[in-house]
């Protein structure tokens, strides 16, 4: 067992917000079936979204680009599916959650905590949704200002998600801790754009988006490394993770857990296969404990 | 997977709402059931069965469709896939029941030609609004035996495709597999279920699709989470046992939508 | 003949900065042997700079990562560097040139003018070279400080090079543009790190360094599209070309030129290969000249 | 690539100044010539040709290499290779003439193996300070025959390599091939280019190093360009010809030092 602002996650291996989890049936399956320790909903806001118009997302080369819109059912409706997830996953189910202003993020969380979410996790880094996300989460007198009005509604752990497109993350991060942030989850997707040369037409029908996948592994090292150093606060990683390597890496670079979003592609049971990865890597180099390797790049001089 | 840049070779008028694009470009692996991404520049990129190895049957509903509608020989679209999984493929002297309903006969008539290149033997219902609806009833009779119904019984037998299926002995045939509007596979599934045949039934769904590589959660089917693009399209009956199949659907924001 | 800030290119392919660009043989056989239509000095500065310890250049997965930390002779012993470029090459050579400030920049530009640079790029963007690089090209003030003390002290072509660390790369091409610069070049490599699992050191002689390679042509893409649409100036796309495919985007993306810098790692002819690449195409495809694919993504809505 | 992670199973103590670091991977294809970049962690990565396909040959010369010395059977290293193209190997009964000094016998001792193994003929000429710092005595005179040199004439000739080149009759050498500290090489490199055979000679050369791959240009050599690292390390003697080989080198920053 693997505590986390306090929950119990069976494994550090946790589903990524906007992957596999638009309904509660989606989620269990990936906390069952894929052997998650935790999961993440999709990003749910004020107000029914559809999202942009396909195509919203593509494999790359070594990466995949989606610019999906934020689509979500509001809050109103999720809340039920959120009652599914918690109903049948068996392992803890973190919200979450968008809005504009400090306001709607709170709307956002009061209308949801009849789900019974297990935590929070604040999208301030979505790079392809105005208005929302990374336009709010660049600023960190927003970010803190949002994170302070979240905790003030409940008791639940708040994770504030950042992104990497900022000259430094670690003042963002900052602004998280200072807003009393339980965590910070570290990187969404990173902006980025591929065109058609057939055609001349961006391949993304919102024209551009996020960058996911191996591709930003390294981008999510540094952020993990920089924000670990910075910070007093658990360091979730997040990024091109799709097998248990990638994850002692986030690890060694200091996360206490990491998210898994786009590895879903290779298989479902890319949780199971990481967390069993990862216990055999222990074993191997002889460490007692994941937290034996967390953060330990930073000793290595 | 960059989308293919594709050139309409042919287009065919089905009937007045279906046209076939055949383009230059062989999906050679293509197994019947499979689907592609078809992007219509500009405007959206939807889900079509392929119809063959080299084209689409696309049936005019809305903005894309319609935009599809307006391009003509030597034009261009987008397409990603083949993705999921096809219907399963009876080994030879084995019997196939399928049932199409509308645009249903778009993954069908490749997989009737299949069966039949296998040396499977294949009966076909083919159901349509009218006469005028019914699409590739030469494909289908040339694989095997072809059964009409209309619902204005314009042709074949007035009524729904259900109208046949009920009378039929399903137990004699080893594959059964199904695509149509969700109303009238619900039909078919109730009426197999009835029969306690539907559970090695096969039914190919629709659901609203974003990536269609199984990643962003769209087309999720409750209550166990199974993904249309990745897992599906087509499932077996037992696979859709007291699921959502028959009875709601999601947009694309991800809201219920009864059926 | 491609014209660019006045230059005269044989082709659109150009080296780039940092990449085979120490000595002036080197720079001679990229333009000769390899292709190029310009070529691109490694990063000169003010004295000697011996430039982080080693490992500083690792090819990974899907990208190569490096710190090579800016290593140069200084503009005194660059210059002779610059003369047998300028005197074998027979393509355009530009001088990149760094320094802390304005004053730094300006002696580095006028102590290579005896050289005769064809044109100077100032890398305002190099992401692991402390009070250089980023460091001064995350700050708008500074570019346009930079970048106008530069054009000052000659009539050559300014090329200011950008970073993509920063929150909006268009406020800092804007900056660029204010200073007078003739075009901007985008884009530097990416902030990142790896991790060496097996012994939990970083991997890098400078633990964190830039990511390069077919990775961040999708960031690339993003930043050269942005920046078409908010300047004036001819922009120059740069991360992740390795065939005429990606030189292709860049352009359609607004790109009047492209850079090429790891990808010299497949083969020195690269540039050949991507020239001849583009004109195929544009013979397939009935198009009269690059002019008409430059940008040619804002105009397909 | 990511540095392999090896372990030493041994550390052999070849002379007071040069050890032999037997680790526990073999590069199967080692082509003798190429070289590893060795990854002493948190101090630095050097460049260090493959003495076989499971051992480097190190000098101790400064901080890196110190380091390696304090390393013992258990340690590890990471490696980054192999890299850069090897000698040209012999036909079977082709006479090859190896000329070593000090540490270049790390590519040259397999090298004298793979000639031998293809039934080459091989001819070593081993030049050292002196008997103490001679490498690899055993392992070039089972390839073939040996002769020694060393400055001070504690064994063998006294003087240099040259000294026993310049009266060998060198054109009944189908191969030659060339390792040592830079001066002795363009001695040898004189000496052959008087007697008219330099051209096909191969010498395996000694820049700075950083990316290793072929991209940074820190090895670069005047007047052509060529990349140490990826071009070389083995150049012929033709490819050096009014080169700087032999005049000057460059530092880490890019600076001409002397010779
Ligand atoms: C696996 C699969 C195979 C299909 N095969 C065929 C086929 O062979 N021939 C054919 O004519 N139709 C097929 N469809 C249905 C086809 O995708 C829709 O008719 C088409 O998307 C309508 O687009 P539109 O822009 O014209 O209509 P819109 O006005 O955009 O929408 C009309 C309706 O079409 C459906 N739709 C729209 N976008 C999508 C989407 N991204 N994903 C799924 N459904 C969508 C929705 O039900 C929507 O309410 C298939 C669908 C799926 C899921
Ligand atoms: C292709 C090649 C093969 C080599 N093979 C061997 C070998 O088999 N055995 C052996 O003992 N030595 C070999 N060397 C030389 C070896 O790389 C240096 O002795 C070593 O780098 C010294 O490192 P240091 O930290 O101990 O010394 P330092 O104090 O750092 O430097 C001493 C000198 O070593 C050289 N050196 C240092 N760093 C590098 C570098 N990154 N690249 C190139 N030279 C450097 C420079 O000449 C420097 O002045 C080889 C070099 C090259 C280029
Ligand atoms: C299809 C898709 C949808 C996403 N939706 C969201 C979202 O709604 N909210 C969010 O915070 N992050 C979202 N992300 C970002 C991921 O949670 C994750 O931060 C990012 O993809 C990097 O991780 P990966 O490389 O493992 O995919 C989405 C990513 C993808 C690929
Ligand atoms: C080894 C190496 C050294 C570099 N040195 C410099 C430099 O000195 N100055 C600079 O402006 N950019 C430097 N760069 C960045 C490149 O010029 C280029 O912007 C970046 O690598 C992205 O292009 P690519 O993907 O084609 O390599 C360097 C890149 C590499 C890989
Ligand atoms: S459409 Fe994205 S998972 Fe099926
Ligand atoms: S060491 Fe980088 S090119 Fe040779």
């Amino acid at each position: 067992m693997y505590s986390l602002t306090g929950l119990k996650l069976k494994n550090p291996t946790i589903l990524a917000a906007g992957v596999l989890g638009t309904t509660g049936a989606s989620l269990q399956r990936v906390a069952q079936e894929g052997g998650a320790g935790a999961v993440v909903s999709k990003s749910i806001g004020p107000e029914p979204k559809k999202g942009h118009p396909n195509p919203s997302m593509l494999k790359l080369n070594c990466a995949f680009l989606n610019a999906m819109g934020l689509p979500n059912p509001s809050y109103q409706e999720f809340k039920g599916e959120l009652e599914i997830a918690k109903a049948s996953a068996n392992v803890p189910v973190i919200a979450s959650i968008f809005g504009g202003s400090a306001k709607e993020f709170v709307k956002v969380a009061e209308g949801l905590l009849p789900g019974k979410p297990d935590a929070f996790e604040l999208n301030l880094s979505c790079p392809h949704a105005e208005g929302y996300g990374a336009a709010v989460g660049s600023n960190p007198c927003l970010v803190e200002t949002i994170t302070a009005a979240v905790k003030e509604v409940s008791k639940l752990p708040v994770w504030v998600k950042l992104t990497p497109n900022v000259s430094d993350i670690r003042t963002i991060g900052k602004a998280a801790e200072a807003g009393g942030a339980d965590a910070v989850v570290a990187i969404n997707t990173v902006k980025a754009m591929a065109i058609d040369i057939e055609s001349g037409y961006p391949l993304l029908g919102n024209r551009s988006g996020g960058l996911s996948g191996p591709a930003i592994k390294p981008v999510a090292v540094k952020a993990v490394y920089d924000l670990y150093a910075a910070l007093e606060l658990p360091v979730i990683g997040v990024g091109g993770v799709s097998g248990w390597e990638d994850a002692v890496e986030l690890m060694m670079a200091g996360a206490s857990a990491v998210q898994v979003g786009s590895a879903v592609y290779d298989s479902l049971d890319v949780f199971s296969k990481i967390s069993s990865g990862i216990e055999a890597f222990l074993d191997r180099k002889g460490y007692r404990d994941v937290k034996d390797i967390i953060g330990l790049a930073h000793e290595m001089v | 997977m960059r989308p293919l840049n594709v050139s309409i070779e042919k287009v065919v008028e089905e009937s007045p709402s279906t046209r076939t694009f055949v383009f230059d470009h062989r999906f050679e692996s293509l197994k019947p059931g499979q689907f592609v991404m078809v992007w219509v520049r500009g405007i959206d990129e939807i889900p079509m069965g392929l119809s063959s190895s080299n084209s689409i049957t696309v049936q005019r509903v809305g903005q894309a469709t319609s935009k599809l509608f307006e391009l003509e020989a030597g034009a261009s679209f987008g397409l990603r896939g083949p993705f999921g999984h096809g219907f399963t493929l009876p080994s030879s002297e084995e019997k196939v029941l399928i049932i199409a309903g509308g645009v249903g006969v778009a993954p069908l008539a490749p997989y009737a030609e299949a069966c039949k290149a296998r040396g499977a033997k294949v009966r076909t219902i083919l159901g349509a609004r009218s006469a005028q609806e019914l699409v590739f009833k030469a494909r289908f009779s040339k694989a095997g035996s072809l059964d009409i119904t209309t619902d204005d019984g314009s042709e074949g037998v007035k009524g729904f495709v259900t109208t046949l299926l009920e009378k039929l002995e399903v137990s004699e045939f080893e594959k059964i597999a199904v695509c149509g509007p969700e109303p009238m596979m619900a039909a078919v599934f109730n009426t197999l279920k009835q029969k306690g045949e539907v559970s090695r039934a096969e039914f190919s769904l629709h659901r609203y699709f974003k990536c269609a590589i199984g990643v962003c959660g769209a087309c999720c089917l409750d209550p166990y989470g199974l993904r249309v693009c990745k897992d599906g399209p087509v499932f077996t009956g037992a696979q859709l046992l007291d699921s959502e199949f028959g009875k709601y659907t999601r947009d694309a924001s991800g809201r219920r939508v009864k059926i």
